[in-house]
């Protein structure tokens, strides 16, 4: 019966906040507009109304907003402070790194800082240079601080719980075009332990590790190749710092292959750090896969809709690069699939 | 002088009507923020500028940039995403620039061309020029710490910007009051020792003639100066539409000044046969303009790399 | 009153003193900021707290965490990096914290800890309680944007926060008029409509008063007050040195200053013999310390590892 | 008789500077205390005094300054801004990557940016948290702007000028344990191409490849390896974005055995870029390099001096990884060497 629940990653998060308010005094809600007529998407709605003064606005004030969560933090609040777009969250580096991932340490462990930041990252409607960055590099590079990115709306609930009731500060990564996905969500009160990839798929020809909506693009991808006869395993991260190595070297030993598919440039970023992992896990072994990175073209976020469309990998792209890395001969342009979730979006904003 | 400024009034006007207009159509792939209602303060500000003076502006920048005269056609290439935009397709609504003009570039992170205007303005200082720069930017951007550090500066070094608070009491769905103090922009302002002024009038004649003096003002080299003006946003926050039912604020708020439409009071000022003929020469152009970018090219491919760097190198 | 407040004061002057003393001989291996001559301000602030109060610093934050009650053996072991520090060997003089006493700690980067102050008092206000939290940072501070965003979120939402601005007049070698307009300080705050002083006189005594008067005041609800207090470093900005010779200040800047030492003044005003219990007993305090210090471990290899995460999970 | 010239690396920069300076008058210094009598470990002494106005200190805004230096740059200036700890660089993040990494390319090429950023990164005397973090990552990550990070006096000063000429913007790392050291530096004017790894040793049994200060500290090393018969090529590669890829594949594929030694925590870092663009050229014959990471203690930077001296790798331990990446058999521990740049440094902070 509880199988039969479907709720969609939205409504996921809100109920995970919700739940989450209910059981513990301690846990608010806090940012631009997470208490208007949208509501973030949907997954803060009605939450200032049910939680009185736990649900609030905030002024635009995105580095002393994160100081004043880090504060309430410091004395035992659970914020969760809410971006509605990640490329914001760059006027908080100072405070996210160096005081919420640092303080613990440098106070030698006599403080505390179990905060969550969320961030929406990705593509939609043009948003171009500043408002589809995904940043979360910049978080996983840092000691003390958690970056999760989960795909599932099963995942964005228990993670959203656990990220809460963590001591520790941890970025929370959400995808614009996942909002919308549905999928099974128990309604019990439930927690996803962090450092636990997720084999979406099982495969033998080749892995495909792929990163936050990149997952739901790769399960396309997954399809045309098995239409060529090519077995793809495919892999979410859930989250990226802790990375689940295991699972992924395990994976990638296995079918030899090993394709990273990330949402974000790949140049010192995650999906480095994948291959990096992978060849320091297999040691003498790492000759027998065959390994690569994909991710946005090395170029700023264009608003061009044709130049967009050749900007983010696409179930067309990543199929054609896993096929050319598990050496499938002769020239083969996978059929063109439109993504529905990109193509109906047109806002809310 | 009240012809010229009709003119671009009307021209902005129109030009976002026909935006609003167009955008269900789904042509224009990307966010838009409307002036409509507020184009008088980009329009006020401009007049009193000269050529070689500098403006940075906002995401809803399309009032900023038509009124220091940036090319229409390119303008609506740009929100059409074709190769013959302003921003040559990349940038879309939220980054038009033409420096040609001196408008150099809207951002879409709330308050950060803010220092960009003081450090143009260092540049002009530095250079001995008798240029001015102009900052413009929403009441919200003034939450960000980034406008008081602008502000400091401007100050101690007496820097060439006129600072320019457009303030329509809205951040999005959020009220000035939830956001900031009791006490006005203006006087928070003041503290910093510069002089200031508060336009809440919405009239586009008191609004050019406080500019020119302010302007005159720093480009005789005696410091900063800031301008609070008051206006109201008819749209939505972004998007053509109206959204007087969303409750975030009263229908009635803007009952006031759509009473006080300057560019309906300043029309109806001219005599008709002029005003008609501004009005069919601006609809001429914003239909050719639009014409222009439908019928303008996409990008080629090969720009999804160009201009990431100054060379050829690829870098990473 | 007199006499607690000359405990203090002379404890922390002492203790610094000998900090000043040990430095050459490289036991403690990181940078000192030394409060001598400026204890007075963290004193007076503090004494107008009670249990369950907060307070928030700066890398120059000796004075700070001794007036609010931080133990002075651990503070002097975490100079040295030892095991027992206040911070287990691993802040160092710009990180001393103790929430046993509500000092929520320091940071070597200028202004952040003020938000963190901020958000306790949000915490305060969201929990019901009457408890509050104090800000202190330099004059430099005030220059980073966060201080603004901090000032008008505490006003927007009335929290009980008290801003502590320590005014020495310099952010490292440079001198306020080069870094600020010349509107005062408080001046600055008071366009954000709340209650403010600026005491100039460094007079401990003052001091308290105005303290307790803003503390009683936040603590009924009354929202956030700022006071100013002017100080003056008589050593350099960081190291046990003075550098009257360095040629960015003058000496005789200093003059008023030694002339009115809060320590010295206030410890003529005691009874000789009072006064001289009270030295001795500090005396022998420091002097445990600095054994107490050196006489503990270094911290364990392990302790590298240890504190980076809540759990003992390694993540990366 | 030019070969006799000899500097620190922090005079280079000075000469740097100070010669650019001359030649253009669009270039400008600014930065906290970059006119005061320490003038930045030397690096800008006395520029205020012989180029008047042009060399200036700045309120402690780093955001808003680093806007302000970006904006005379979009006019045609040539700031170079100076942040004496990276750290602080941390405060700019927006401007720097959602402004001065984007604007040419967001406006269509309208705009350029010719700004450069100097960061002093790296230990020095129980600095700390947040006083010695190198940061780099967070902008090799992001397409639009240049990293790069000298290690010698000569490249210190041909970089600085060709970061000062090239028309986008460029972050310059330089570690406080490098200003003392000395080397060879031509008097005249010369531009440093980026994108040119340097082999400072040549070796066959192993690739070193050291980051900034790792350079000299990968120097000790490889005198302790020679003296157990193993030789390593030591590679600084200069430049971080653009990387010089084609050098360490080259020196990897003859050696056989690939350690790269950041100073930074190699997460999701500069040196999962290396191992992971080393593995994408290599294909099919990655199997044929060893490869490994090394770089800071995946924790905060602490400031007791024994857990600092873990923190850091350093001459014997980059030796042990080293020895026991090529296999070389059995136990050795090679002897301690002090650095005599940090036992020195006590300061000017
Ligand atoms: C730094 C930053 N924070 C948040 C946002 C999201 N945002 C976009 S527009 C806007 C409102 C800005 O209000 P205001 O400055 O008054 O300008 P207006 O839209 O009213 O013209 C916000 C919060 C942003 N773009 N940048
Ligand atoms: C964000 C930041 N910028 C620069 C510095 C370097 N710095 C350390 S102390 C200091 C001076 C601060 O002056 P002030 O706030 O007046 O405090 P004081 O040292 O006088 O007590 C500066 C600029 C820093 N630590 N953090
Ligand atoms: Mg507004
Ligand atoms: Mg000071």
């Amino acid at each position: 019966m509880s199988a039969e629940r479907r709720l969609t990653y939205s409504q996921a998060i809100h109920e995970a906040l919700a739940q989450e308010m209910a059981r513990d005094p301690a846990v608010f809600v806090m940012g631009q507009g997470v208490d208007d007529f949208k509501g973030c998407y949907g997954t803060t709605r009605d939450l200032a109304r049910d939680f009185p003064g736990r649900c609030f606005d905030t002024p635009l004030s995105e580095e002393g907003m994160t100081g004043v969560a880090i504060g309430a933090a410091m004395v035992g609040m659970r914020p969760v402070h809410t971006h509605i777009r990640m490329d914001f969250v760059l006027l908080a580096v100072n405070q996210l790194l160096n005081i919420a991932a640092k303080a613990r340490y440098m106070y030698g462990g006599a403080v505390s800082v179990p905060l969550v930041v969320r961030g929406v990252i990705g593509r939609s409607w043009g948003q171009g240079a500043q408002h589809s960055q995904a940043c979360y590099p910049i978080f996983m590079h840092t000691p003390g601080i958690k970056v999760v990115a989960p795909t599932t709306p099963y995942d964005a609930k228990g993670l959203m719980i656990q990220a809460i009731r963590d001591d520790d500060p941890v970025l929370f990564v959400e995808h614009r075009m996942l909002h919308f996905q549905r999928g099974h969500v128990p309604e019990e009160s439930f927690a996803v332990p962090f450092g636990r990839a997720r084999v979406l798929a099982e495969g033998h020809h080749l892995t495909l590790v792929a990163i936050s909506h990149m997952a739901v693009e790769a399960m396309r991808a997954a399809a045309l190749l098995a239409a060529q006869g090519i077995s793809a395993e495919v892999i979410d991260p859930v989250t990226l710092a802790p990375l689940d190595l295991d699972t992924i070297v395990a994976s990638a030993r296995r079918t030899g292959h090993l394709l990273v598919v990330d949402h974000d440039w790949t140049f010192a970023g995650a999906a480095a750090e994948v291959i990096a992992g992978v060849v320091e896990r297999l040691g003498a072994e790492a000759g027998a896969v065959r390994m690569q990175r994909m991710g946005l073209a090395p170029v700023t976020c264009p608003t061009a809709p044709n130049l967009e469309r050749l900007f983010y990998p696409n179930p067309q792209s990543i199929a054609a690069a896993a096929f050319s890395l598990v050496g499938g001969g002769g020239s083969w342009t996978p059929e063109w699939m439109d993504a529905p979730e990109i193509v109906e979006f047109k806002g809310p904003f | 002088m009240h012809a010229a400024l009709f003119r671009q009034l009307y021209r902005i006007r129109r030009t976002e009507e026909e935006i609003a207009r167009i955008y269900p159509s789904d042509k224009i792939k990307s966010p838009v923020h409307l002036s409509i209602g507020q184009e008088f303060v980009a329009v006020g500000v401009a007049a009193a500028l000269e050529p070689g003076d500098a403006a940075f502006g906002t995401y809803r920048g399309h009032a900023l940039y038509l009124a220091m005269g940036g090319s229409l056609d390119r303008m609506m290439a740009e929100l059409y995403g074709k190769a013959t935009g302003c921003a040559g397709g990349k940038g879309g609504s939220m980054h038009l620039v033409a420096p040609e003009v001196g408008f150099y570039g809207a951002s879409a992170v709330v308050g950060t061309t803010i220092p960009h205007a003081v450090g143009c303005a260092l540049a002009h200082s530095l250079r001995g020029s008798d240029r001015v720069a102009v900052s413009m930017f929403g009441d919200g951007a003034v939450e960000e710490g980034v406008f008081w550090e602008s502000l400091n500066f401007a100050v101690v070094r007496r820097l060439p910007v006129l600072f320019v608070c457009e303030n329509n009491f809205f951040a999005i769905h959020s009220s000035l009051q939830r956001r900031q103090p009791a006490t006005s922009i203006t006087e928070r302002v003041q503290g910093f020792g510069l002089p200031t002024r508060c336009i809440g009038s919405g009239d586009v004649l008191e609004l050019v003639d406080a500019s020119r003096e302010a302007v005159a003002a720093v480009r005789r080299g005696e410091g900063p100066r800031f301008l609070e003006v008051h206006a109201y946003r008819w749209k939505e926050h972004v998007g053509p539409n109206e959204d007087w039912g969303a409750g975030y604020r009263a229908e009635g708020d803007a009952a006031p000044w759509w009473a006080n439409d300057p560019v309906r009071r300043l029309g109806e000022s001219l005599p008709a046969s002029e005003r008609a003929a501004i009005e069919a020469a601006v609809e001429a152009e914003i239909a050719a303009a639009i014409d222009f970018a439908e019928q303008s090219p996409w990008p080629a491919a090969e720009a999804l790399f160009a201009d990431v760097w100054a060379g050829a190198e690829s870098v990473t």
